[in-house]
């Protein structure tokens, strides 16, 4: 069975570009780049010098060593948090000022450092998600020692001001990290112009290989490392480098600042194709997150009445995720749709579209028309549906029926 | 490559496709209605008793697909049954009907369970406030 | 140029039998294994459980769940050491013994340790680097919470009695960590019968890909994670899984463990072939590390009046390692050979031969020739020598002549 | 496949493969020896000066292959100076003549040039010692 996979944002394929360059570092150039007493050491050094530009280029970052590798995005939110605020534990106060609808990476790494005596701020966002700039500035003081605010988010595809973020945090004197991970390759982003100090990466959210991710680092910026251990990159991560997964990273760097402009235009049409057509096809429905400042290849929609996971089944064929807390082992559902007051029996009925490189117009039809039958099905059996029918109101939403306002 | 079925028997799909007894009873005499939008399942269950035998059963329900195979498997088991038989049937039962399912979803059976207590209760209501006591 | 490659305790080439196996996770099994909506997450898990299955399985972990996937080694043991400590912050004092020979992935952790008031402890080890176990005993007590001893070492390659340290550990009731990169696939490890409770894995050390480690943890053991975010690995370890390194590091375990016993065998034929023809060629050498506790690939040897760098480019052709400082960034000779007292000037005369699959007689029979006329060109031209042979002592060195005491 | 000599200038290497003017100078009036073996390197350098001029120029090096190489070229170029010449050849011209040296080996180039000075003040030491003070 061949399935259509919508589901961009979880993790992408493999581009076969990347794969080829990483063919060299799994097969006959095996060293360490450590090793500096053979050539195959320098091979190793020398392919990872060159992945190390080409990341450092993707960001606009003034000089590859800004660059530090780590083993993911996962890995680099951590570095970011742990590493300021480790190096200013002398400071007896902290503060990190944050969003609500950060990644779990960023979420959980600031909750860790609570427990060190952290304090950690959420600045307001509206009911899209954007932070609001205001509450932001108000929310720093003497004691901040971080701001850290996504790029763009991985369930609502909203975009943040970064650049007036930036100017907030240069303004304050107060280092800013952004999780880049779902805009790189979708959305341009330059830590210079945007006043960047630290910026994480993953490989496999842009076509290049699981496991290996970056953080951009400032130069002059010091963090205290998380993980010790002979003084490898730039003495913030250390541990034997993944070569191959490096290479790749580097090589889908430079394919995502390649196709950054036809691809992102290519998504958008894709992506506006699916909207239309649901907002045309299908009554009762809600698009969760900014109807503009989105990314092009994201669609977050709540489809009234009927629950996720059997909408997804409806689907069959189509990969998707969705903010249903029974498509989650913890049987909650999505923290980021309750944090921009989507109301849960909403949120259960929400599913995540992320294109990709892989989708057509083709696929978008296919999906329509799934879509279109399963909803149609799933509220003939729901109970929601006929109180709807029936004027009770189920919790105090609003369902559009009309166009999104562009 | 795998399915995203996968997590499911074959029966639950069977039912989850071909839901048996969708709707509301006409003439009704018994209606369970369990579970919490906000919660994201919600199941009614109507039941029509005639001589204590549970002569028509109808479910409508939003929920996962476990939800939805689970309410259709429960009004299958429930007609024709006596009200004692009905009150016996476990949500393991009905699991085990459907050829098991998944961990985190067994909160729907149990959720199928207690739509069909509620309507015989509803039923019980609606007899003895209609006839006079026993 | 064809290099003959003799550097595998730094790295290892990727077995083409493990690409082979990793190939779909390369292609078009891309899913996150988190993805519990869909096919392709549903494959992705699939594939992570057998690996995990079998990586289990290489240490005699009792259940796959027990092992938890890394970065690497350095991350690893990273997450043993300060999973530990942080687990146990409750407590006053604190203390870890281990060796002053471990890996700087160890000894940097514990160094980081110190800072957050973790007291160090180091057990003594004789000039082989064997740890003593009276000692060990000795600076064990009620505020132990941790012993972590290596396995084996990457340098000298003495293996340490493991069994003996997981009873003492056993008896004192003090989790014990062993750090058994060097040692998978060359020598018997069982985490059950050697009473470990938590035991680190690198796949590049043999023959699996770079970028991919494991750390066996003891069920019930409480680990305070150093990299949060969505509660991956049982709530130890987060981020998205790194599915094709997993199935690597699965299928380099399966290997290790099916060819342990003629691998190891073919090894220390080789290796005996080698020591046996430098003891008999060349004068004035020593081997460092054990005589006959070692690992059965890795020969360390101290060959007076000469610097290590320069007799490695008279191996032309060949990838060695040496303790050398010439050949590190940081100008100084290698520290675990000062911890076994080798005096200065030996160590930086010392080369590091890490055999492996790739290796022949031919190999070693063209590696004693090139150490032959090297030494005896460099001697010719080393000041050392002449002092030497003009009776004056360089410093109180013995250097044997006499084949090793077996 | 880069080679592992690559960290080197084919100079360097052409010196350490055949290294110029190795052994020590028969009747020699200047000695030098700079290093400490506990650190990795030692030089040794012998000269033969004749009515202030340079006319042999020898070495033995305990060190890496750039040691080698600085030590081999320092010979080279003091042969046939005058002490006054000798005394402004710099670790730097050593470097240069060298095509360059990787940056953590520059510290050699150091060691050649001190291991010249000191076999000059050895001979001048030596001249002072023998013949009556001007
Ligand atoms: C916004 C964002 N940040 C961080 C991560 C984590 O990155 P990784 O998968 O490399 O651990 C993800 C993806 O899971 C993400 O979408
Ligand atoms: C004994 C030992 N422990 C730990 C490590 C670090 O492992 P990794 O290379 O996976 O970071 C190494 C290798 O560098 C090692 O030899």
């Amino acid at each position: 069975m061949n399935l259509i996979y919508m589901d961009h944002h979880a993790t992408t394929p493999l581009d076969a570009e990347v794969l080829a360059a990483m063919m060299p570092a799994l097969t006959s150039e095996y060293g360490n780049p450590s090793s500096n007493t053979h050539a195959y050491g320098h091979a190793a050094r020398y392919m990872v010098d060159s992945a190390r530009a080409q990341v450092a280029q993707l960001v606009g970052a003034p000089r590859p060593d800004d660059i530090i590798f780590t083993s993911g995005a996962t890995e680099a939110d951590n570095l970011a948090l742990k590493g300021i605020a480790h190096a200013k534990d002398y400071m007896p106060a902290r503060n990190i000022v944050t969003l609500a609808i950060e990644h779990k990476a960023v979420l959980d790494a600031a909750r860790r450092l609570q427990k060190e005596n952290v304090e950690i701020r959420f600045a307001a966002i509206d009911p899209y998600g954007v932070v609001d700039l205001d509450d932001l500035a108000a929310k720093i003081d003497k004691n901040t020692i971080l701001i850290s605010i996504q790029t763009a988010n991985s369930e609502i595809g909203t975009i943040q001001p970064i650049r007036e973020i930036g100017v907030i945090a240069k303004k304050h004197g107060v280092p800013f990290h952004t999780d880049a991970v779902q805009a790189l390759g979708r959305y341009e982003i330059d830590v210079m112009r945007d006043h960047i100090d630290m910026l994480s990466i993953s490989a496999h959210k842009m076509y290049g290989p699981k496991g290996i991710g970056a953080l951009y680092v400032r130069r002059g910026l010091k963090l205290t490392p998380i993980i010790d251990g002979g003084g490898h990159e730039r003495n913030m991560r250390s541990g034997t480098l993944n070569v191959p997964g490096i290479v790749g990273l580097g090589k889908a760097a430079e394919i995502a600042k390649r196709d950054l402009k036809s691809e992102s235009e290519r998504l958008l049409k894709l992506r506006n194709r699916l909207e239309d057509g649901i907002l045309r096809r299908i009554e009762h429905v809600r698009i969760n997150g900014h109807p503009t400042n989105r990314l092009p290849n994201n669609l977050n929609v709540a489809f009234a009445y009927v629950e996720g996971e059997s909408l997804i089944l409806a689907c069959r064929g189509v990969a998707l995720s969705s903010g249903s807390a029974c498509t989650s082992t913890s049987l909650q559902s999505s923290y980021v749709l309750k944090a921009i007051n989507v109301p849960d029996f909403l949120a259960h009925g929400s599913l995540r579209f992320g294109l990709g490189k892989s989708n057509s117009e083709e696929h978008v039809d296919i999906v329509l028309d799934l879509l279109e039958k399963g909803v149609r099905r799933l509220r003939e059996m729901s109970p929601l549906y006929d109180m709807a029918k029936e004027g009770v109101s189920i919790e105090s939403a609003h369902f559009s029926r009309h166009a999104r306002g562009k | 490559m795998m399915d995203a079925w996968d997590d499911y028997s074959e029966k639950v799909m069977d039912h989850y496709e071909n839901p048996r007894n969708v709707g509301i009873v006409e003439k009704a005499n018994g209606t369970g209605v369990v579970g919490n939008p906000a919660c994201g399942d919600v199941m009614k269950l109507t039941i029509r008793v005639e001589n204590d035998i549970i002569v028509d059963a109808k479910f409508k329900t939003f929920g996962c697909g476990a939800a939805i195979a689970t309410s259709s498997m429960v009004t299958e088991m429930v007609k024709g049954k006596s009200l004692a038989d009905a009150l016996e049937i476990s949500n393991r039962g009905v699991m085990e009907a459907l050829g098991g399912l998944p961990k985190v979803k067994r909160h729907c059976s149990v959720l199928a369970e207690e739509a069909l207590k509620a309507a015989i209760a509803d039923y019980e209501k609606n007899r003895r406030d209609i006839s006079p006591a026993a």
